[in-house]
């Protein structure tokens, strides 16, 4: 069981990180939209090799079968002609490979100050319990709050979301 | 019809029964007027056909033909003028929107101009054919070969 | 045959321009050879996101010069291109353009003439209406009624496959009355079929009338109101749902239908919904009227006594009778040869199509296939 | 056979088997669905359907397949390459990998998810990809409104669809399809019943998100040609088309497993015996019916034109009396192995029926228009379903705070939501009401 978990670990990653880059790299951006997802969908497996199923159900349902239709959608919707003919490179390319450097040295250095926790834990017994009864009584139980604050955001973005669709028929 | 005649007088050229049907032959230049006068008085609301004939041998060649027929009187009426070949016809399409095609078939098939028409343009040969087919003087066997050797890259037609 | 109109179409057909439903208007063209343009049709749609903002129809694709062919034949020698016409009703065509000589003619068909051509005529009605119901039912997306419809209509071409050989373009009558005598099964069979026709039509009712979908497809798309009808000169069924209570069939009748009584179905709105039932209930009097006439058809001559050579006196007619599509008129001009002068034909169809782009401004694409549907037009009655 | 395999793969063994039954039988299996829709189609409308292909055009599937596969493969010239060979396999993956966790029979499943049935939306809510995808990267103008139709549809649909299946869930109580079906079994009713709302809702909004019958809208024939696979041909298309069919049967596999009591025989709790044994009636059942399958084809196989089709109706009535031998055969055998067999075959008689729905409604009805359709989704199937949600809800807490039976709980909330349902309707669809008011 255990090499198959790294396996697959492995695999995951390297394709969320060649995925993440081509996403950045890409002059077609149906390509890069396509990156994305399977950058989130790698996530997504990566959440289910900790058991976690509830989340990856999650990351795909939300992120992979919402969020991103929505992208493709407005991509389909707007002229992408013109836009694909622009030079992708411009002079900042500077400015943004020195960030990138500082945020990795910072990386860097938070990886190399926690080394000693970085050992792989063992397999937590067998397998955990049914992680969504988990989540489920977590969110109802001790984050009551957060969880109606957020249902509440979430009311008043759709609601304005049809008003101001409902502006823009008459 | 008698009241056609006495309403226009001289515009009436002739009136005539042939086969038990009203023929009325009127001046081309007053045929809007009567048209009107038609549909409004004589109750004639709807323009059942609208043709030409073509007698070459007149000095004013084309019969331009306005069948009329009046729902509450249950009759039908027959307007001829005469147009010649280069000077335009009135148009009737304000009086009558079924006129539209008809009078764009009219000038496809006869070359028969009718001023006042919306947008007059063949209707059923392509834009680009050269002669008018329905004219006594256009043989039967006669194509614009140029037009089928440039659009069909055929000899012709036959 | 590549027509002359397909390479005028790609030459001149406007680039679908690369915005994609961006704010200005996408030019759409639909047909000549589309599925459900009944034909060699060519419609040019200016949309505006789903709606349709103008819309051009562009004919001529079969366009074959029938008027001008006239000049050259002889009165009997023109009756078969009459068929070519209005393909799908192909006997009425024949029943007006033969009417119309023996109206130049000064003649009349004798009595048993005039019955069996009526008889023959209202089944063609029937026909030219199931052939209507099928494929606007198909273009709206039932499948299933369309075979019903031909079911019924192959029983119908059975009866004129018997009477005069063809199926489709029959020729069936001749100038002065008719070429055969009825084959001796021929009240039987149109009894038959006009006794199990009734309940296969309350079928086609059960299946589509109360549909959901139907009526929401069909309710309120393409209006034309009276007023608008009868000044674009629409006239049969498109007339008649539009409210105007008016055939030429009571109006002025021809052949035999002033024996027999027969009611005229209006509806009001002048929506597809209405000509759909306008059209289904003429189906059901068409039927009534063919009962009348099978039960007693006179006996006597079939054929009026006029001569071999048809020299009709110099003069003009104007003869028109109520084809399933609406006037179908004919206006023969002779010169006193034996070949007619001069011969219009109003073809229903092709002025019924002109109020399609009344109907079609503000429909949606998917009602425009409906709209077509509706007026139930023949390319070959609309180009001649 | 343990020993056999190192004890570290040994737990995948079993669902690597089943998944590579699956993959093998489906293109088949959708092939025979299209064989049976044109069959069932020509019945109603009173012609034959295809009957050259082998006896009763038997063999047309393979037959097409075939034509498939030889056929050329097109690609439009300004198409997006990459994308245009990605999307049909985005389809076709995301509909076979949606079968991992559908449970056919008690043990015929290849991982039972605690999560099962929101892990099959989640899959089947990707299949949206391929399309859109496609539409987009065929470059054509027609494709890519149809392809935007259908994702729209798609995703209002799926909303409606997934709401109805809440309702359910709340009586199952879990999320695998097994214990939903053992619910089922436990309560006695299958859910259909249960809930009717639900299953209708669920029945429609199933019959949307495979883009059949009345909502086949994106690739009506009559405006934009087809859709989204106007651009593509031969192997390409037939991708697809897989898609859509694997589709099918797993919108007809949820059904069965949540409404219509996945493997459980009907009228599971009676248990009349055939006198003298221990075999009860409806067990005997399938065995007897196959039997009668393959009696009939062989009454047919002598009647058939052409010498070769006379062998195949033999070998069809071979396997037929093969399938009615092992089914007699589970009767004897331990009770565990006879629910598995029986489970099985009683799932795809159900999933079989489903699909006969789906082909029945798709002859009767005309198509909706897009607007016409996404009126009805959003304004009457959503509020609906949730109206459903919290009827079930309701229910659920009456039957447990007051302890009413379980039927008698859902009968006031079932009526509750009927008249909110007369309510949508009203209102929804004011044209066919106005027509019916003047009309006849």
């Amino acid at each position: 069981m255990q090499t198959l978990n790294q396996a697959l670990f492995i695999f995951f990653a390297v394709l969320a990180v060649v995925s993440a880059i081509l996403l950045v790299t890409r002059r077609n951006i149906v390509h890069g939209a396509v990156f994305l997802i399977t950058t989130l969908l790698s996530t997504a497996g990566i959440f289910l090799l900790l058991e976690a199923e509830f989340l990856f159900i999650v990351q795909v349902i939300l992120y992979v079968g919402g969020i991103m239709v929505l992208f493709v959608f407005v991509i389909m919707l707007v002229n992408l002609d013109d836009s694909m003919r622009q030079v992708q490179f411009n002079r900042q390319w500077f400015v943004a490979g020195a960030l990138a450097l500082v945020l990795a040295a910072q990386f860097l250095f938070a990886i190399w100050a926690g080394r000693g926790a970085l050992r792989l834990p063992a397999m937590a017994g067998e397998i955990s319990p049914k992680n969504t009864e988990a989540v489920a009584d977590a969110l109802f139980s001790h984050y009551m709050l957060p969880f109606e604050i957020a249902s509440i955001l979430l009311l008043v973005a759709m609601i304005g979301a049809v008003v101001m669709a409902k502006r823009r028929v008459e | 019809m008698q009241r056609l005649k006495a309403r226009f007088g001289d515009a009436i050229r002739e009136a005539s029964l042939d086969h038990k049907q009203a023929i009325v032959l009127i001046a081309a230049e007053r045929l809007r007027e009567i048209s009107r006068y038609c549909r409004d008085e004589e109750k004639f609301d709807m323009l059942v056909d609208l043709t030409a004939v073509d007698w070459p041998k007149r000095e004013k060649r084309f019969d331009v033909v306005l069948n009329l027929y009046s729902f509450a009187k249950n009759e039908r009426l027959r307007l001829k003028a005469h147009a010649g070949e280069t000077e335009p016809a009135p148009s009737v399409c304000e009086i009558w929107p079924a006129a539209n095609w008809m009078e764009r078939e009219c000038y496809d098939m006869f070359g028969i101009v009718f001023e006042g028409h919306p947008d007059l343009k063949r209707i059923l040969l392509p834009d680009e054919w050269q002669g008018h087919p329905l004219r006594k003087d256009y043989d039967i066997l006669k194509q614009d070969t140029d037009w089928v050797r440039e659009n069909l890259g055929i000899e012709s037609g036959q | 045959m590549n027509d002359g109109r397909t390479t005028k179409a790609i030459s001149g057909m406007d680039s679908v321009n690369t915005t994609v439903l961006g704010a200005d208007e996408i030019i759409l063209n639909m047909g000549p050879q589309h599925p459900s343009t009944h034909g060699v049709l060519r419609v040019k749609l200016k949309l505006d996101g789903e709606r349709v903002a103008g819309s051009e129809c562009i004919i001529g694709y079969l366009h074959r010069g029938v008027e001008k062919i006239a000049e050259h034949r002889s009165y009997q020698q023109f009756a078969p291109y009459v068929d070519r016409m209005d393909y799908v009703a192909a006997v009425s065509n024949g029943l007006g353009y033969c009417e119309a000589v023996e109206k130049l003619l000064g003649t009349e068909a004798p009595p048993r003439a005039r019955v069996v051509r009526t008889i023959l005529t209202e089944l063609q009605r029937i026909a030219s209406h199931l052939l209507w119901l099928g494929t606007h039912a198909l273009d709206i997306g039932a499948l299933t009624p369309v075979f019903y419809c031909f079911r019924e209509r192959e029983e119908i071409l059975k009866i004129f496959e018997k009477y005069c050989g063809a199926r489709l373009t029959t020729h069936a009558f001749r100038i002065g009355g008719l070429q055969y005598e009825t084959y001796d099964g021929f009240e039987e069979d149109t009894k038959r079929f006009c006794n199990d026709f009734a309940h296969k039509i309350d079928e086609y009712e059960t299946l589509l009338t109360e549909n959901r979908i139907w009526v929401g497809r069909t309710k309120g798309v393409g209006i034309l109101n009276a007023a608008d009808a009868i000044a674009l000169g629409v006239t049969g069924p498109v007339l008649r749902a539009s409210g105007v209570q008016w055939d030429l069939r009571k109006a002025q009748p021809y052949a035999a239908y002033e024996q027999y009584e027969f009611d005229i179905p209006t509806r009001d709105t002048g929506d597809t919904y209405d000509r759909y039932v306008v059209r289904m209930e003429e189906m059901r009097q068409s039927r009534r009227i063919c009962l009348q006439a099978v039960e007693n058809i006179p006996t006597g001559p079939i054929m009026a006594r006029i001569g071999k050579v048809l020299k009709p006196p110099p003069g003009e007619v104007y003869h028109s009778i109520e084809a399933p599509k609406g006037e179908l008129g004919y206006y023969i001009v002779s010169d006193g040869t034996t070949q007619p002068y001069r011969v219009r034909v109003r073809p229903p169809s092709f002025i019924n199509l002109q109020a399609f782009d009344r109907m079609a401004k503000g429909a949606l694409i998917a009602d425009v296939v409906a709209i077509i549907g509706t007026i139930d037009i023949v390319l070959g009655e609309v180009d001649r | 056979m343990g020993h056999l395999i190192p004890p570290s793969i040994l737990p995948y063994v079993l669902p690597v088997l089943y998944a590579v039954v699956i993959v093998a039988v489906l293109p088949l299996l959708a092939g025979y669905i299209v064989l049976m829709e044109r069959k069932v189609m020509a019945d109603m409308q009173a012609r034959l359907g295809p009957m050259r292909v082998g006896p009763h055009g038997l063999l047309q599937p393979i037959a097409d397949a075939v034509k498939l596969l030889l056929k050329e493969d097109i690609i439009p010239d300004k198409a997006d390459k990459l994308m245009f060979w990605f999307a049909p396999l985005v389809s076709v993956t995301m509909a076979l990998l949606a079968y991992s966790a559908l449970a056919i029979g008690p043990a015929f499943q290849i991982a039972d998810l605690n999560i099962g049935l929101l892990f099959i939306l989640a899959i089947s809510s990707l299949g949206i990809y391929g399309i859109v995808l496609g539409g987009w990267a065929s470059n054509s103008h027609y494709s890519l409104l149809g392809a935007l139709r259908s994702a729209a549809q798609l995703v209002s649909y799926e909303t409606a669809a997934g709401l109805a299946l809440i309702s359910v869930l709340l009586l199952a109580g879990s999320l695998s399809m097994k214990d939903i079906v053992q619910a089922q079994s436990d309560q006695g009713v299958w859910f259909a019943f249960s809930v009717p709302f639900g299953f209708f809702i669920y029945l429609v909004g199933s019959i949307a998100e495979t883009n059949r019958a009345p909502f086949d809208l994106p690739e009506a024939e009559s405006e934009l040609v087809a859709g989204y696979m106007t651009e593509y041909s031969g192997f390409r298309w037939s991708l697809y088309f897989l898609a859509e069919y694997a589709n099918m049967i797993i919108v007809a596999g949820i059904a069965t497993t949540l409404f219509l009591g996945g493997w459980l025989r009907p009228g599971a709790r009676y248990h009349e015996h055939i006198p003298g044994t221990a075999i009860e009636w409806l067990d005997a059942l399938p065995a007897l019916l196959t039997l009668g399958v393959a009696l009939y084809s062989l009454s047919l196989a002598p009647k058939q034109p052409v010498k070769i089709q006379k062998i195949v109706m033999l070998l069809v009535a071979a396997l037929c009396l093969m399938v009615a031998g092992v089914l007699a055969g589970a009767l004897f055998a331990p009770p565990a192995v006879l629910q598995g067999i029986h489970g099985a075959f009683w799932f795809m008689a159900k999933v079989f029926a489903y699909i006969y729905a789906f082909l029945w409604i798709r002859f009767t009805f005309p198509r909706y228009r897009f607007d016409q359709l996404m009126r009805l989704g959003w304004r009457f199937l959503i509020p609906l379903a949730l109206v459903n949600v919290i009827g079930v809800g309701v229910a659920i807490v009456l039957r447990q705070q007051w302890a009413w039976g379980p039927i008698v709980s859902l009968i006031p909330t079932t009526l509750g939501t009927l008249g909110v349902a007369m309510l949508l309707a009203k209102d929804d669809a004011p044209v066919a009401e106005a027509q019916t008011a003047d009309g006849e």
